[in-house]
Parts: structure tokens; C-alpha cells; sequence
């Protein structure tokens, strides 16, 4: 049987709908938390009040949520081992510190921890048999007043609370979901009420009536942090950070004369100037527009030194946006080295789809991978940079620019591997810790983090041009970055001393 | 149709396009870094552009690259390539997710996307990562294998770190907090005091990546200056573009 | 009989392949028979994690004050290994849009994906029926921007800024537009949570949203939520978490004393 | 037949997938090929379900909304261009001029935020108020500090000592992270292989 939460109707237990008002009743089915008595959806696996484990005992069985049968809308009772759990719970002195502070942000970490041992320490057992509770609901209230308080929430976040007509009783939402329930037909009075029933309409009415606990648990604990940074705070955060960038523009890049090229930068450029006039090397763009910004000028000095050092280069991307940039940084070299060819000097030969797959093929066959190239639409065969390269292995070097470690990793798994070349992985500064390991164990050839290297390639290679280091600018970021950290933990050890002045 | 304004615009002098695009480009991003100043109605526009324009782009680079080509070959060579046809089907299929009344034609071919998910996930979570990196923990921490001596003893605290940190980060997620009996408190205490260190680690590691993180960050953002004020405002000499 | 013979052949080639069949067979008779006693009712106590506990909060407030819940689900992949990271943040738009629906109120689903875009759009419009409001299923509860991570954030970041949100949950892939997001919402009164699973995207994340679930917490939203099938899982994985303990203690003992290669 | 149908499919390919994992033969290869193959085209197909999405959800604010209208009108001409231009001339300088002057700056200069974006949730991570704060405020300082560019002139020790803390605690704290989400996304698609989660029907 089930009885309709908006007109009281008692429907037979399979039904869907209410036969009288004809409200939904699949999700009307509710569980009383066996420690504190709050009712939960069903789904619920902790007390949304008291955070207890809602497991249920083996009296019950569990299905999946989709297909919940639709059970009682009568709370079921908690047992007396329950009942002495939540006594002993209440008698015990209230766990974790009562935060004092008017800020919310401070009050998490206890709030946390409070939460945490209650919820842990106290385990309801199997759920005992109905007649057992006779008498009992009114021991539990009792005791539940003097439970360890939920810490208070300031007033002035959540004004809502205060006004709320249906203050305190979030619990039990039945009563929402009745005051939302448009029409509702006559409200049949039910015929006769059974002793148990009297008793659940009994209990319902003393946890829906009784204000003590229920006004803790309409406070509901919410971490919300205070806002910390006030809106000016926060743009002159970014203004520092603005001005950091455009150091170089006022101190001329002084530091740039400091910079010594990483030994990792050297021994790629190294490999480099050692290759012999018309070796082919293959070099994916496996980057998007978005960090671009940041790889761009590091494959630009390399993408240089490999068309100084007249050396083939194969061009792709397992990157949509990929290609897109390498045609764009192809262009420009190409524009400043007029015998610099397409299809003689290098090709781009496109996207490559499916990472995993797709990349596999290249051990077999480039052109299985690519049937024809990315700008002149030709086959693989036709075009002479192509020549004598079939696989991966006819490549001397394979260099992957990569702003996702899932690629790199890719192609150390699918692709290096199964044929045995050298790889360098030249990523954003963002991913480079990730990929160390790969490093450590001799997969990589070369692991550089992009952010600043390409000045460090240029002074390796010796190809150096009066471009711009910005030396400066990530010198002045660390500051600013070391300022933040200074001046919120200022603000911090003001606000508790203030706090401390005020408890006392 | 797309065509003729296309040849108008290849009868421009040379440059026109790439100077007005450095000033599109240039207006574009002073619109986006202007919400660092708070939300205005110039970031707003560069961010509906963006969306219209990035969805825009990538369904014509889907249709370009994955289904023509596919249709074409399914269109020539029907016998040999029939599985394009069913999948095109399941794709019409997944399309009818848009229409409320056959929304449910869209179940089929959402069981097939998940289904082959799981297994590339279960499988490359198996082979790709659980027992490699299961493997690569397997260090010896016996002083002998690094060296003699002292030598020997300063090297093998990497190793210790590296093994007994990968554990106690793994029992740092452990999901279970059964308190009955004394032995499972005990067993509770260890998951906890281990757990905690595994924490740490953690901690250190994400500190590492925030880290790694904002630099590639602030490189992104010197990107952009430099666009700028070299390649729009020409403020800075550089023998290269 | 050939092919088979061949198929067998090649699996017993690579000591990889037997490992790991041995160590799926494993997981999988774990699986079943913790799933079995999950289902049957059996106990499975489980720590607290914040966050989840936060949902449940923020699911009772959100349906007594009527403001709407932001679940974005990220750019995960039906379809490909992203799967499982994806199906969690529908797992959690599933727990959510439930709520919302049965009290005929309104949900915010965001994602970078059709494919998960096409799910939550059969998880919504289930939800919405099986509360007796299917009228109520409107196309524009779930929204696609995308499909590059940054236009996703830029996307949502301006969805649930226009609108007054009650809380910002991000849960499924997330790179770094993790950290957008969450920054850009900075200035809203809205309580964020979220979890990824990649670490590089969580070390953002953490930093920014108020609560975070961390790696394998994300793959137990299910169980800490609404199914409770999947308490079944993480006693899988805890048990084959103490096997794999086990196994790099023996393993690293065994290679000090010179055993293993 | 309504849920039997897309639940016989999930398991089918899956299981045809996994095996290819266990058992490299060629014929299995084939089917896990096309079926992953398959996969990608109906990502392709769901991505027009969103651009439908995106038409439909801002075509509704422009019709009904006053506020905004320009933005969505604005929205919506943009994706059509773009789309319009990509389908008809695939590769054509049209669409390039769009990539390098519209869709990279905007895409990169969102990129760029970020960097404002991390000091200030830097701000909030940095305050000591637990010892996980103060251990992640030091961890994070002294990558920084000893990435900087001129760092191998201050003292050559620095990118040594960087390298240490990423290759030995924080490889650490990485590998039991990434062990325990193995383990999770496992225990995920086991859920959906052995249909205890079915999220299709």
C-alpha cells in the first residue's frame, strides 16, 4: 500500500500513479534514517541530516535505483540497537570544534571533520522487527536535542532560510512536494487507522512538530566559501599580473643575458646539428590554438634549425586544430627561406583520427594512415619529400609537440614501443611532470616543457635572432605569485586576530 | 555560390586580408582579456562568437574529414564497405535524441557507444595503465644494486620513497571504514595513518602541477602580448615576424 | 577449429595478455559477487567524502528554494576510453535532474560532447516522465558548447553567470577548463564542487571549486549518491587495491633480493 | 525489445573490443577496428546534435528573450558562416583567414585568462589554514622557483633539484592517483558491461 503525499489516498502497492488526485508516486518513496528518523529519498545512501549510512538490513532488498518498486510512503523504523546508538551518540560530548569565526570559509575544515566521525563512528545495525518499537520515538527525541550541534551557519549568507515559510522541515519533503501539488481532488479520510499507523502518523507529527533539532538540520551545512578577494582585490591581482607580463617592455629583458640553455634543450639541438643533409625527420603538431601561444615559438626556432640544417620534414597532427597550425608555421618559414619547398623540403600530410588506432598504422604504412597530403591534395608517393619513406622507422628523429600527455603517451605506447626510433617530446610546461617518468626510463630521447625554452633552443642552436626572450616577465611572475601567497596569509592572521579580539 | 565572394576577394591587393585579420585578431583579443577587468558586453560578444564559431568549425571539420569521405566510399564500393552504411543508420538513429516523440531511436545506438567505451576503457585501463604502472613500482631498494657502501645507501632512498609513496597515495582512496572489533580498528588506524601520508604526497604532487600549470599559463599570456604590441602595434623590433 | 587454435596461440604469446586476463577474471568475480551482496542488502560502510555529502544538501535546498543546480559534465567521450570519467558526471546530472523533476523544477546540464549531450537528454526526459511531468521536458535544460575544452568553459562559465545558480558542479573530463569555470563563477554566490579524475586537471581544481572529489572518489559518485548497486564496486576495488599492495610489496621484495630480473 | 535491443548491442561490442585487447588475432582486430572506426562516426553524427542544440536553445532566447538577442542572433550567424564556409570549400583561404584571425586569437586569448585565473585561485589555495595548504604553498613555490628561465644561472643545482621533486614524490603521489582511477574506471566499465549501470535506456 502506498499513501498518496498529496491526498492521503491508499493506493495498492503497485500502483504508479495515485488513484484519486492522480500525482506521480514513483518517487514518493521515502526512508527514515535509522539513527536520527529524518526521511530521505530513497536513492539516498546517507542521511541528508545526520549523514548516517542509510544501507539498509537484510530485511529488505535492494534494487537499482531505476527500477525501485514503489514501497510505502510509512517511514521504517529504526531498531533499539539503533536506538542505544543514538543515545550514546547524544551523550557523548559533541565532536569537533564549534567554530567561532563569523566566516564560513574558516568553519570548513571542522565542519568537515565533525561530519566525518559522526557519519563513521556510528553504524546502525540490522533493522529489528516492528513491534520492537513500541514506546520508542519518544525516548529518540529526547535525546536527539541534546545531539552535537551542527555548526551555525551565518544568517546573513543564507537569508532564505530565515524567511522560508516551510522552515525546518526540508526533511521531510513530502510536505513540500503536497504544498506543491496543484490540484488535488476530495481528500478521501481514510477509513479506519491501525494501531501502527496511528503510531507513524504519531511520530511524523512529533519530528515534523518539534523545532530543536530540525532548525540544526534546516541550517544545512553548505561549504560555501566567503568570497576572499573583494572585487577590487581581485583586479588589482590582475593587474600585478598584467604588469608582470609586460615587464620586458620597461626593463629591456636584462635577465635573457643570463640565460643558459637547459641541458635537455642542448642535447636536442645536439641531435639536430648531427643529422646529415636530407635525413627526414617527423614532427606531429599534436597542439590546438589554445596553447599554441606557448608551443608556437619553440617549434618555430626548431622548425628553423631542421630547414638551416636542410633536413626533410614530414609534418601531421592527431589534433584537429593541429594541422591548422602547422600549415601556419610551415607558411612562415617558408616565407623567409624562398628555396624552401613544399612537397620538395616537406609536406604536411594532415589529421590523423582515433589517437590509438590511427597512430598504430604508422608502423605498417604512412600511406594507409594518410591518403593523400594536407595541402596538395596528392598521394603520399607523388610528392619527392616522400621519398624512401614508408613507415615511421625511415625517420631519423620523431619530435611530438603536445599539449595532452594522453598523446605523448600514445605515441610512446602504439607507436614507439612497436618500432624502435628515437623520440623527443617537446609539450607545455603543464604537462612536462607527467611525462618525466617516461623520461627517467629512456622512453623520451628529450622532455622539454615549452613555456620559455625557445630563446634556450636558439642560443643551443646558435641560430639566435634578436627575438624576444621575456626573460624578465617570468622572474617577475614568481614574485607576483610569492606576493599572493604573502599577502593572503596576511589577511588571514588579520582576520583571526580580529576574531580572537572580538571572542574576547 | 560561396564562390564569388571568394574570387572578390582573391582581386584585393596582396595584404588587405592579413592586415584586416591582425586588426580583427587584435580588437578580439583586447575584447577577451577585458574580462579581467569583469564581465562587459565586449567579452560577451568575443564569447558567443567563439562558441558559434568553434561548433561551426568543428561540425564542418567532421563532416569534411569523417563522413563524406566515408559516404563517398560507401557510395562507390557498397559491398566492401556495407558496416559504413550501418553505422550511418545508428548515427540517423542518435539523431532522433533531438525530437521528443523518437527520442527513444537513440537508445540503440547509445548502447553501442557505451559498450565499446567500457571496453576500451576497461582494456586500457587494464594493459595501459594498471599493470604497467604496477611494474614500474617494482623497484629493488637493496643499497647493493646502487652502488658501494654509503653510496649505495644515499642512492636507494629514491626508490623507498618512490614505492612506499606510490602506496600510501593508493591507500589514501581506500573507500571502506568498518569499525566493528578490535582487529578492524586496528586494520582502521593503519588504512588512516597511511592513508594520511599518501595524502601528503598528494598534496605535493598537486602543488608540482599547479605550479607547472601557471607557467604554461603565463607563457600563454606573454603569446598574446607580443601578438600585440609586435605583430598589431609594431611597438617591438625583432628581425622576424 | 584453426582460428581458434590461432586465437589461443596468440594470447598465451605475450606474458602481458595472461596477466592481465588473470587479473580481469579476478576483478570480474569480485565484481559479481560483491555487486550480488550489494544487492542483496549486505553492509558496506564507507567513509565519508564532503563533497557527495554537500550534493545531497545542495539537492534538498535547491528544491526548497526553487534555484536550479548546474551539473556540467565535460568533454569526456562516449565512445572512447573518456567513457567512464563522462558517465559520472551523468551519473550525477541522473541524481540531480531525478530531484529536480519529481518537484516539477528546473536543472542546468552542460556539456562539450553530443554524445554525452544525447544521454542526459534520455536522462532528463526519463526523469521528467517518470514524475508524472513530461510536458515539462524542454531542449533547452541541457546545453552543448564545444567542442574544444575553453569554448566549454567559456560557454557555461556565461550560462550560469546569466542565471541565478544555487551551486556549480563539475563533474567528469575536465582539463584546465576546470579552473575557468570555477574562477569565472568566483564572483556568483554559488557554491562550486566538483572531481576529475586526470591529475593535472584536479591540482586546478581543487585550488578554485570549495569542494573537490579527488581520481577514484570520482567513480564512486554512483554509490555515494543514488545506486546503490555500486557500493558492490568499491569493495571491488578496494580488495583488488589490497591485492595490488600485496603484489608491489612481494614484487619489490622479491627484486631486492635479486629474484626478478 | 526496447531496452533488450540497446543493451545486447552495449554488451556485444563491448565484449568484442575487450577481446581484442587479450587476443591479438586478425579477424577479431578487424571487428574491434570497425567497431572503435564506428564509434568516432557516430561522435561525429552526436556533434551535430549539439550544433542542433546550440541552434535551438539561442534561436528560442532570440525569439523569446529581449535581453541578449543581439548576442544570440550574433551567435548563431557566426556558426552557420563558419559551417557554410567549411562544408563548401574545405582548405580554401576563406576558412583559413578564419582559423588564423578569428577562431586562434579567441581560443588563445580564453587560454590567456587562465593566467589571471590561476593567481587568483591562488589566493585561495595558499592560505595556510591546514597543513595540506602548507604543504601544497611549498611544493608549488619551489617548482616555480627553480623552473625560471635564468635558474641555471643562479646555481646549476636548481633544475637538478626540480627534477628530484618530479621524479620522486610527486612521481609518487601521481602513480597512486593514477592506480587508484585505473581502478575506478575498470570497476565503472565492468558496470556497464555487466549492465548493472545502464544509462542508454
Amino acid at each position: 500500500m502506498i499513501v498518496c503525499p498529496a491526498c492521503n489516498h491508499r493506493n495498492p502497492s503497485d500502483a504508479l500513479v495515485c488513484e484519486a488526485c492522480g500525482g506521480s508516486l514513483e518517487h514518493f518513496v521515502y526512508r527514515a534514517c535509522p539513527s536520527c528518523g529524518a526521511l530521505n529519498p530513497a536513492e539516498n545512501v546517507f542521511c541528508h541530516r545526520c549523514f548516517d549510512d542509510l544501507v539498509p538490513g537484510s530485511a529488505e532488498t535492494i534494487v537499482e535505483a531505476s527500477d525501485i518498486p514503489v514501497e510505502s510512503f510509512v517511514p521504517s523504523e529504526p531498531s533499539v540497537t539503533d536506538r542505544e546508538e543514538a543515545v550514546r551518540e547524544a551523550a557523548a560530548p559533541p565532536v569537533g570544534e564549534r567554530p567561532t569565526s563569523d566566516l564560513i570559509l574558516e568553519a570548513d575544515a571542522e565542519v568537515a571533520t565533525t561530519a566525518e566521525v559522526v557519519s563513521e563512528e556510528t553504524e546502525p545495525g540490522p533493522l529489528a522487527e516492528p513491534q520492537q518499537l513500541v514506546g520508542e520515538p519518544i525516548e529518540r527525541l529526547e535525546a536527539a536535542p541534546s545531539e552535537p550541534e551542527a555548526p551555525m551557519q551565518p544568517s546573513e549568507l543564507i537569508p532564505e532560510a530565515e524567511e522560508d515559510v516551510l522552515e525546518g522541515l526540508e526533511g521531510l519533503v513530502p510536505i513540500a512536494a503536497a504544498a506543491t501539488q496543484a490540484h488535488a481532488f476530495a481528500l478521501p479520510v481514510p477509513p479506519s487507522v491501525s494501531e501502527t499507523e496511528q503510531h507513524d502518523a504519531e511520530l511524523f507529527h512529533s519530528i515534523a512538530s518539534e523545532r530543536g533539532p530540525l532548525r540544526d538540520a534546516a541550517r544545512v551545512v553548505i561549504p560555501r566559501r566567503a568570497r576572499l578577494l573583494s572585487r577590487r582585490g581581485r583586479a588589482l591581482l590582475y593587474l600585478l599580473v598584467l604588469l608582470a607580463a609586460l615587464t620586458p617592455v620597461f626593463t629591456g629583458d636584462r635577465t635573457s643575458l643570463l640565460l643558459r640553455p637547459r641541458d635537455s634543450v642542448t642535447s636536442l639541438a645536439r641531435d639536430i646539428q648531427s643529422l646529415p643533409t636530407g635525413s627526414a625527420v617527423l614532427i606531429s603538431f599534436d597542439y590546438g590554438p589554445a596553447y599554441a601561444g606557448e608551443v608556437d615559438p619553440l617549434a618555430l626556432a626548431v622548425g628553423r634549425h631542421l630547414a638551416a640544417s636542410q633536413v626533410r620534414v614530414v609534418a601531421m597532427s592527431t589534433d584537429p586544430g593541429g594541422v591548422g597550425l602547422a600549415e601556419h608555421l610551415y607558411r612562415t618559414i617558408a616565407g623567409e627561406m624562398p628555396d624552401y619547398r613544399y612537397g620538395e623540403s616537406y609536406a604536411i600530410l594532415g589529421y590523423l583520427p582515433g589517437p590509438e588506432a590511427g597512430l598504430r598504422t604508422l608502423c605498417t604504412s604512412l600511406g594507409k594512415a594518410f591518403k593523400v597530403d594536407y595541402v596538395q591534395r596528392r598521394t603520399l608517393s607523388e610528392l619527392p619529400v616522400m621519398k624512401d619513406l614508408t613507415s615511421v622507422q625511415d625517420f631519423d628523429q620523431v619530435i611530438v609537440f603536445a599539449d595532452d600527455s594522453r598523446s605523448v603517451r600514445s605515441w610512446i605506447e602504439q607507436v614507439q614501443s612497436q618500432c624502435n626510433f628515437s623520440l623527443h617530446a617537446l609539450v607545455t610546461a603543464a604537462i612536462e611532470p607527467m611525462l618525466l617518468p617516461y623520461q627517467q626510463s629512456g622512453q623520451l630521447s628529450t622532455l622539454i616543457a615549452a613555456a620559455h625554452s625557445a630563446g634556450e633552443y636558439e642560443k643551443a642552436s646558435g641560430m639566435e635572432e634578436p627575438s624576444l626572450h621575456w626573460t624578465d616577465a617570468y622572474g617577475a611572475f614568481c614574485l607576483v605569485l610569492l606576493v599572493t601567497a604573502i599577502a593572503t596569509n596576511v589577511a588571514y592572521l588579520r582576520t583571526r586576530a580580529r576574531q580572537r579580539s572580538h571572542g574576547q | 555560390m560561396l564562390e564569388t565572394p571568394a574570387n572578390l576577394l582573391a582581386t584585393l591587393p596582396p595584404n588587405t586580408l592579413q592586415i584586416a585579420g591582425t586588426w580583427v585578431a587584435a580588437l578580439l583579443t583586447l575584447a577577451t582579456l577585458s574580462y579581467v577587468f569583469g564581465g562587459n558586453p565586449a567579452f560577451r560578444l568575443a564569447e558567443h562568437l567563439l562558441v558559434g564559431i568553434a561548433a561551426g568549425y568543428a561540425a564542418a571539420l567532421a563532416w569534411n574529414q569523417m563522413l563524406w569521405p566515408r559516404l563517398q566510399l560507401l557510395v562507390a564500393e557498397p559491398a566492401t564497405y556495407w558496416y559504413y552504411g550501418v553505422f550511418f543508420v545508428l548515427g540517423l538513429l542518435l539523431l532522433c535524441r533531438g525530437s521528443k516523440s523518437v527520442s527513444v531511436l537513440g537508445n540503440l545506438p547509445l548502447g553501442v557507444l557505451f559498450g565499446t567505451g567500457a571496453a576500451l576503457a576497461l582494456g586500457g585501463g587494464l594493459t595501459g595503465t594498471f599493470i604497467p604502472q604496477i611494474r614500474a613500482s617494482v623497484l629493488s631498494v637493496n643499497p647493493a644494486d646502487y652502488g658501494e657502501g654509503s653510496l649505495g645507501w644515499a642512492y636507494v632512498i629514491d626508490p623507498i620513497i618512490v614505492v612506499a609513496g606510490t602506496i600510501a597515495a593508493l591507500t589514501a582512496f581506500h573507500f571502506g571504514a568498518r569499525t566493528d572489533g578490535r582487529l578492524r580498528a586496528l586494520w582502521r588506524g593503519l588504512v588512516r595513518a597511511v592513508g594520511g601520508v599518501g595524502r601528503g604526497l598528494i598534496t605535493i604532487c598537486f602543488g608540482a602541477l599547479f605550479a607547472s600549470a601557471a607557467l604554461s599559463f603565463f607563457a600563454i599570456l606573454n603569446s598574446r602580448l607580443v601578438f600585440l604590441l609586435r605583430d598589431w602595434l609594431k611597438l617591438l623590433y625583432t628581425g622576424r615576424p | 577449429m584453426q582460428p581458434l587454435i590461432d586465437a589461443i596461440e596468440s594470447l598465451l604469446s605475450s606474458s602481458l595478455n595472461i596477466t592481465a586476463l588473470a587479473v580481469l577474471s579476478l576483478f570480474c568475480l569480485l565484481f559479481v559477487v560483491f555487486t550480488g551482496r550489494a544487492k542483496r542488502g549486505r553492509r558496506f560502510p564507507v567513509r565519508a567524502i564532503p563533497a557527495y555529502k554537500s550534493i545531497h544538501q545542495l539537492v534538498s535546498r535547491s528544491l526548497e528554494s526553487g534555484q536550479p543546480i548546474h551539473v556540467g559534465m565535460g568533454s569526456g567521450r562516449v565512445g572512447t576510453e573518456a567513457m567512464s570519467e563522462a558517465l559520472m558526471g551523468l551519473t550525477v546530472f541522473d541524481y540531480v535532474a531525478r530531484h529536480a523533476a519529481a518537484y516539477d523544477q528546473a536543472v542546468l546540464g552542460t556539456t562539450a560532447d553530443g554524445t554525452i549531450l544525447s544521454a542526459a537528454q534520455g536522462v532528463l526526459q526519463r526523469a521528467r516522465e517518470e514524475a508524472g511531468f513530461a510536458e515539462r521536458y524542454a531542449g533547452n535544460e541541457l546545453r552543448f558548447y564545444g567542442p574544444d575544452p575553453l569554448v566549454y568553459a567559456a560557454g557555461t562559465a556565461g550560462a550560469i553567470t546569466r542565471d541565478q545558480h544555487l551551486a556549480n558542479i563539475l563533474v567528469g573530463r575536465f582539463g584546465h577548463e576546470g579552473l575557468w569555470i570555477g574562477e569565472a563563477a568566483q564572483g556568483q554566490d554559488m557554491v562550486q564542487l566538483g572531481g576529475a579524475a586526470a591529475p593535472g586537471a584536479i591540482a586546478l581544481m581543487q585550488a578554485t571549486l570549495d569542494e573537490c572529489v579527488i581520481g577514484e572518489e570520482v567513480f564512486a559518485a554512483g554509490a555515494y549518491l543514488h545506486r546503490r548497486s555500486h557500493l558492490g564496486s568499491l569493495a571491488t576495488q578496494d580488495t583488488m587495491r589490497i591485492l595490488a599492495i600485496l603484489a608491489i610489496i612481494a614484487s619489490v621484495v622479491m627484486a631486492s633480493l635479486g629474484y626478478l630480473g | 525489445m526496447k531496452k533488450i535491443l540497446p543493451m545486447a548491442a552495449a554488451i556485444l561490442c563491448g565484449l568484442f573490443v575487450l577481446t581484442d585487447f587479450f587476443v591479438p588475432h586478425p579477424s577479431i582486430g578487424a571487428v574491434a577496428a570497425v567497431l572503435v572506426e564506428g564509434a568516432t562516426i557516430l561522435a561525429a553524427f552526436a556533434l551535430f546534435l549539439g550544433v542542433v542544440n546550440l541552434l535551438s536553445v539561442h534561436g528560442r532566447r532570440v525569439a523569446r528573450e529581449a535581453r541578449g538577442r543581439g548576442l544570440g542572433v550574433v551567435l548563431i550567424a557566426s556558426l552557420l558562416a563558419t559551417l557554410a564556409i567549411g562544408v563548401a570549400l574545405p582548405g580554401s583561404a576563406a576558412l583559413n583567414w578564419v582559423f588564423d584571425y578569428v577562431y586562434y586569437p579567441l581560443q588563445a586569448t580564453m587560454a590567456a585568462l587562465l593566467a589571471f585565473f590561476v593567481v587568483s585561485a591562488a589566493y585561495r589555495a595558499f592560505r595556510v589554514r591546514t597543513a595540506q595548504a602548507a604543504i601544497m604553498l611549498v611544493s608549488s613555490l619551489l617548482v616555480i622557483a627553480t623552473q625560471l628561465p635564468f635558474g641555471q644561472a643562479i646555481s646549476p643545482y636548481l633544475p637538478i633539484a626540480r627534477d628530484w621533486i618530479l621524479t620522486v614524490p610527486v612521481t609518487a603521489g601521481m602513480r597512486g592517483i593514477v592506480l587508484g582511477t585505473a581502478l575506478g574506471t575498470m570497476a565503472t566499465a565492468l558496470r556497464i558491461l555487466l549492465t548493472v549501470d545502464r544509462p542508454y535506456v
